[in-house]
């Protein structure tokens, strides 16, 4: 019997760049397979030209054995193809169900568009992950997370013979993402192919049977998981081995940083703590906890009600981003195509950006200088491909990532806040980022993570603060720093008692 | 009325010139009480609607009728006159006197005022095929006094250029018709350029200043208003030509007298945009007081050059005299 | 930066359907408060025959605006209309005068119309031309079509019984009136219960988001331009109706009226925002506001001067009332 | 569906900077075959004299694009140059006519121009009103306080010597060139290398990560509508200098042949894109055009469509030469 999915000899160039050359392996019926790889790797294009969105230069696509003709997004669907798209791609004015059902709507004799049943239908569909999610919402009033949750629940509508995840998880919690786990499972007992991309190598570990590895566009090999280890996976994606690294402190007794009463309109109340130079303080919680609130707050993106901020003792007001950027902070933000990049600008531009005052001394921009500095920050933080002067929109989340933890290097940022800061980032990269924070700390940079992935929080904090409902619900050193503690002091009591979400995660 | 023919008001039979009025249909009749009076032209952003709107105020107040006059936004404000024009019918104003933006922007209103018993006069620029009176003068005409200008004193002919205003409005292309007929007709005229100014001050000076680079022997311009005479006028002095180059304009607004007096526009042709305002005033209470005028009502117009200037600039009834004159002289 | 922050940031996500009422509500009050004005100022101003009239005057502008809304929110603007009216026009007009049956002649300023927003919908759908320039491009090729084909002269003598067609009364309100608000109706449904509404919405909205969902782009932009093409002409037969003459330097400058009342009605022109009943309270707006201004008989320049500041005082208005977003 | 796959996915993305001058290079082709075209049909278009007043004429609409240029990099529009430019026209003007200095009256058309920009900017960005609409508002009020200021009138009789400034001719070039490539040059700087134009290509490119990153957005697009209101007042001064009138009608239709220049030259209404040089080429292409069909003697209804034909056309060489995207 041939293979549900095969790709066979798929290249796929881009002017200036060959993102997959021969591509080949293939996806039984019932198989939940694994697409690994780093940044850059080639995995999100590979599965574009499945979804019909990209043609590839050469090759081509098998579906039970017959070659397909994918050339745009309508004849991948009607070929079976179900994609969950790792940019959320949906329209915020429409309601949750419309974008679900957007491009192919059930109607009511076949003039309107009938509503109610794919409100029905939706609702259905997210039920199995997110109940509470209301499928006539708009879109635009969902939080990034109940997004990627209506983007599983899309593929799910269509009944497809194949299901693309691109990243499913990347907003997701661990609780929302065993939800997901059953839901691909019972859609690999119904005999569907399932092809699943992430960079969170437990979660593969977890459901993929096989998966197939991926190194700068070349197929590295494909494996059974059951019988290789992380570790061994990680030094095939990475070509090298990747040392674990133990986490180091660099906190000194100096407060850099005092944090109170700070509260925000609407989702912040009462915060108060201290940031020590040198300190890698970690803040966790569940989504919606106003975890990302806070940061905003202290970035100056959005205005506090009430509060004192103090910086090295001295009081600061933080009312726009440019105040919290002279006092030292910045900002790496949660959502980097929306508040982090400028698209068609490069690399170099998106990094000058905060810092023009230094690189223009007397109102004429040193390009000069600036190419120095891009050069050496981008070194530093090690982009791929080191293309400066290519729009930064041309690169992967991770390198993405890089040149806006760049762009605070190069203003002298001090304090540096980081909201999720490897979401969609490989596991060499997430590595590096750790280094490079852990770097940053130790040149006496203070430093704020905010992170759902838990061991992320544990591998990095030296201390971690614990929101629920806007507030700091516990402070934990490293000492008493465990999953189940910080789930301990995150989860409300009752939801504890009906004995749901428990991390269940090994350690990084 | 359906079994009217569409007007043509420069050929129309059924007409009278504006000196032979007192003569034929005796002194100004007295008004029912009461007797009010509304107006709608084009724009007042050209100095010749606002004369108009002189004209008609000065005759108002001369024989204590009150007068509305409006006028739309811009040249081209087509359905904003025909709003203006419909308040007006529903306000009961006695009279109409209308000025529309195109030949039929303002048709509703001849039945709309039918329908409310208010006569409607047409007064200069576009016509309304419709109207049942006209007051104006001949548009054609314009054209043709400039040309004539030329075939007298530039009795050995050469080139010659037009610059109209915006595409398809009635004056312009009739005025300009009536230029390039009769100076065709005369021989020994080459009319090489008839180029669109749009009315503006800008276009046409850049116009005239690449017809000028092409042509450097030419003779003359003829422009369809003022406006755009006296940016030519600009463009002509900018190429070192003012002595060779002959330029007319069209209106006789008093930044044209200006220039004609300083040497520098040749001349314009006046409308007596005043006057027609008087006479157009005059005309319209006179149907309201019940007398039946011709269709339409012919009103002056005078070729202004350096050596006549004067006699047309005085104040209103030095002009009237000056004009009613020429009438008589049958010019 | 105060305002910078509230307005980036901290905007407020209220309920979908409740927040397009609340902005079509914020219009509304721009609305009332012009009239309440207007009534103060003006004896009659409340007269049935006035309101009348001013429906009557908004009726064209109501119907290019509905055109124009749809072609807003695909993301694009049409500059067209008035020349695509004036080919339309002066075609119907001139087959009419040649004796060509009623629905014929019609049928065939329709099939300009649409023709006219074909052309605008494949340069900017297939070829890819940015909306703005494709139509300040097609006004003048369109314009300059109207005047050559009429050599500029008008066409007079539109027969009585086309007339009649088009001015006649249902329900005490001039024909026109109904058509617009049957036409509103229409564009209503479209918008908010079929899948071209939907994909309207989504192609302004997020244009890839659309395409990798499966939504026909170019099908979608193509026939927004053509709804724009077709209500343009549908606005040129109610015209030449009411005028009796078709011109072909008709519809100067509609294309300023219809995107303003899109606009101030709740448009956006960046794409993916926009509301039918906005759209209709925004041409009553400017209708009404022409319609009072004439009869306080405020001098023209002033009333230019007031036009401009009642679209920004409606604006404002809108954006007072529904909070800031 | 084959152009839409390529059209917002598999599109070529070639170097930026590459990108850029690839751009450039479509219009420059674009103007290459108008001139060409007009050069084989028109004796005496190549002259020496005819080539200089091509620029001289393409001066003023060019002054109008750059700032306009800026303007729509930073994801906004300028309706409002025409009457910008008109009232900041008649008021030194008439200020000239009443002896005041010559610099005393110029300052004071540019302070007007700055003033008009300011207030389009503080709506647009701290009151955050769409630019279109608050730009159509104030162009129609701006005009109207032109109207009223003067009446209606034109204000005539300028000094000699105000004159003689904008007339006069340096190495061979009308001054007015000469000031226009001189504010070229100043924007190109301004653009590629101030903090200020990385601030507006960012503003225009992602309002939200600007902000984030620190970009003052309210005062870079306040800067970017009072560049354009300066560059309308001293295109308002150029322009009475040659004509020696100053009316409060100049500048009408003004802002359609900016942006025509601008998006020719490949600025993006969607914002963040835009190019100085492409900008330039843009304004000579309408330029040649205008000029060349005067040459030709091109009756009027076909010069207007000979203008909607080669903006089009202009747009579609430049899509053909550099691909699509
Ligand atoms: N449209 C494009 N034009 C040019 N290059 C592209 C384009 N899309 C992707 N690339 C390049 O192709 C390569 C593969 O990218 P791809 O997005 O497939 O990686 P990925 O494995 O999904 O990475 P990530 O884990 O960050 O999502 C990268 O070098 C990327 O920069
Ligand atoms: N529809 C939306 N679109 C964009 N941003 C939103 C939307 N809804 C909420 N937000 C923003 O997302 C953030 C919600 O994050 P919040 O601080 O409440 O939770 P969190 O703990 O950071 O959760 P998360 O893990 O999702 O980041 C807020 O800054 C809020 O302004
Ligand atoms: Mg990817
Ligand atoms: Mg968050």
């Amino acid at each position: 019997m041939s293979p549900r999915l095969q790709f066979e000899g798929i290249s796929k160039e881009f002017p200036a760049v060959r993102a997959l050359s021969d591509v080949s392996f293939s996806v039984g019926a019932g198989e939940i397979h694994g697409l690994l790889g780093e940044n850059g790797a080639g995995k999100s294009t590979l599965l574009r030209i499945l979804s019909g969105v990209y043609r590839p230069t050469a090759g081509s696509v098998l579906i039970d054995g017959k070659p397909v003709t994918l050339n745009n997004p309508v004849a991948a669907r009607a070929a079976g193809v179900a994609m969950i798209h790792q940019e959320l791609q949906q329209v915020p004015r429409l309601s949750v169900a419309q974008n679900m059902f957007l491009g192919h709507p059930l109607t009511r004799g076949s003039i309107f568009v009938a509503r109610r049943e794919q409100e029905r239908r939706a609702a259905e569909a997210l039920a199995a992950i997110d109940p509470t999610i209301d499928p006539a919402a708009p879109l635009g009033s969902l939080k990034v997370a109940q997004r990627q949750i209506v983007e599983i629940g899309r593929a799910l509508l269509d009944r497809a013979r194949i299901v693309a995840m691109d990243e499913p998880t990347s907003s997701l919690t661990p609780s929302e993402f065993e939800r997901l786990a059953e839901v691909i499972a019972r859609l690999a007992r119904d005999g569907v192919a399932v092809v699943y991309v992430s960079h969170k190598l437990d979660e593969v570990f977890g459901i993929c049977q096989r998966a197939t590895i991926m190194r700068d566009g070349v197929v590295v090999g494909s494996v059974d998981l059951a019988q290789v280890s992380e570790k061994a996976v990680v030094s095939m994606m990475v070509g090298r081995e990747l040392a674990q690294e133990q986490h180091r402190s660099h906190a000194s007794a100096e407060i850099r940083l005092s944090v109170r009463g700070l509260a925000s309109p609407t989702k912040v109340h009462d915060v108060s703590f201290d940031l020590h130079r040198g300190e890698v303080l970690g803040i966790a919680g569940l989504v919606g906890s106003g975890r990302t609130e806070l940061l905003r707050l202290l970035a100056g993106a959005d205005r506090a009600s009430s509060g004192a901020v103090e910086i090295d003792g001295k009081a600061v007001k933080l009312s726009s981003p440019r105040d919290a950027i002279a006092a030292g902070i910045g900002l790496v933000p949660e959502e980097r195509k929306r508040e982090g990049i400028v698209p068609l600008r490069s690399i170099s531009n998106n990094m000058a950006l905060a810092s023009m005052g230094v690189f223009a001394p007397r109102g004429v921009i040193d390009h000069t200088r600036l190419k120095r500095v891009a050069a050496e920050k981008m070194k530093r933080v090690n982009l791929r491909p080191f293309l400066l002067d290519r729009p930064i929109r041309l690169f992967s989340g991770g390198n993405q990532q890089k040149a806006i933890i760049g762009r605070w290097l190069a203003a002298g940022t001090r304090i540096l806040l980081f909201d999720e800061p490897t979401r969609g980032i490989d596991v060499g990269a997430k590595a590096e980022i750790y280094h490079l924070i852990e770097e940053l700390a130790a040149e006496g940079h203070s430093v704020i993570v905010v992170s759902s992935e838990l061991p992320e929080v544990i591998r990095l904090a030296d201390r971690v603060l614990v929101m629920r409902d806007g507030t700091v619900a516990a402070e934990l050193g490293r000492a008493s720093l465990s999953e189940q503690a910080i789930a301990a002091h995150a989860i409300p009591q009752t939801e504890i008692e009906a004995g749901k979400a428990q991390g269940h995660r090994a350690g990084a | 009325s359906a079994d009217l023919a569409p007007l043509n008001s420069d050929t129309e039979k059924d007409r009278i010139d504006w000196s032979q009025l007192e003569a034929k249909f005796g002194a100004f009749p007295k008004l029912p009480d009461g007797t009010k009076a509304g107006a709608v032209s084009k724009t007042l952003t050209n100095e010749y609607w606002r004369s108009l709107g002189e004209g008609y105020k000065s005759f108002g107040d001369r024989v204590a009728v009150p007068i509305v006059y409006q006028a739309a936004q811009s040249e081209g404000d087509q359905l904003g006159q025909l709003t203006i024009a419909e308040g007006l019918v529903t306000q009961g104003y006695n009279v109409l006197l209308v000025s529309p933006q195109t030949d039929s922007n303002l048709q509703p209103i001849i039945e709309q005022a039918k329908a409310a018993n208010v006569p409607v006069v047409n007064v200069n620029d576009a016509v309304i095929p419709q109207a049942e009176h006209y007051v104006g003068n001949v548009q054609r005409d314009n054209g043709v006094r400039v040309a004539k200008w030329f075939i007298k004193n530039r009795p050995d002919g050469g080139k010659v250029a037009i610059v109209e205003g915006q595409a398809g409005v009635y004056a312009a292309v009739q005025r300009t018709d009536g230029f390039k007929t009769t100076i065709t007709e005369a021989g020994k005229f080459d009319v090489v350029a008839s180029v669109p100014g749009n009315w503006d001050r800008q276009t046409s000076y850049d116009a005239a200043t690449n017809i000028l680079q092409q042509h450097p022997d030419l003779i003359g311009f003829y422009a369809n208003n003022d406006g755009m005479a006296l940016g030519i006028v600009e463009a002509v002095k900018a190429a070192g030509l003012q002595d060779k180059v002959a330029v007319f304009g069209t209106d006789g607004i008093s930044d044209a007298y200006a220039s004609i007096r300083a040497g520098e526009l040749t001349g314009t042709v006046d409308s007596f945009p005043v006057l027609t305002g008087e006479v157009a005033l005059e005309s319209a209470l006179r149907l309201v007081a019940g007398q039946k005028l011709p269709r339409v009502v012919a009103t002056p117009q005078a070729l202004i050059t350096k050596d006549n200037a004067d006699r047309y600039s005085g104040a209103g009834d030095a002009v009237r005299k000056a004009l009613l004159e020429d009438a008589a002289a049958g010019n | 930066m105060t305002d910078i922050t509230q307005h980036t940031a901290a905007r407020p996500r209220a309920d979908f359907l409740h927040r397009f009422s609340v902005r079509d509500a914020g219009t509304l009050i721009g609305l009332v408060v012009i009239l309440a004005v207007f009534g103060a100022l003006v004896p009659g101003f409340f007269a049935e025959r006035n309101l009348i009239n001013i429906l009557q005057q908004s009726s064209i502008n109501a119907c290019l605006a509905l055109g124009m809304t749809l072609v807003i929110i695909s993301g694009g603007i049409d500059l067209s209309v008035g020349p695509t009216a004036a080919l339309s026009a002066v075609i119907s007009a001139s087959m009419l005068v040649a004796g060509v049956p009623f629905p014929l002649a019609i049928a065939a300023g329709f099939a300009i119309g649409l023709a006219c927003g074909l052309l605008n919908g494949v340069l900017v759908a297939y070829v890819g031309l940015q909306p703005f320039i494709v139509t300040l491009g097609t006004l003048s090729t369109y314009r300059a079509l109207a005047l050559i084909y009429t050599g500029g002269n008008p066409v007079l003598g539109l027969p009585a019984g086309f007339r009649a067609i088009f001015n006649g009364s249902l329900f005490g309100l001039p024909l026109a009136v109904v058509i617009v608000a049957v036409v509103a109706l229409i564009a209503w449904i479209i918008l908010k219960k079929t899948p071209f509404g939907e994909y309207l919405l989504a192609v302004g909205g997020n244009e890839e988001a659309a395409y990798i969902a499966g939504v026909p782009i170019a099908r979608t932009k193509i026939a927004a331009y053509m709804i724009s093409g077709l209500l343009a002409a549908l606005a040129a037969q109610i015209l030449i109706g009411r005028l009796g003459a078709a011109e072909p330097i008709l519809g100067n400058l509609w294309e300023l009226d219809a995107i303003a009342a899109a606009a101030i009605g709740g448009a956006s022109l960046m794409g993916g925002k926009g509301s039918v009943v906005g759209t209709i309270l925004g041409a009553v707006i400017l209708g009404s506001m022409r319609n009072g201004l004439t009869l306080m008989n405020v001098q023209s320049f002033y009333q230019l001067l007031a036009t401009g500041l009642i679209i920004l005082a409606a604006m404002l208005i809108d954006r007072v009332t529904r909070g800031r977003g």
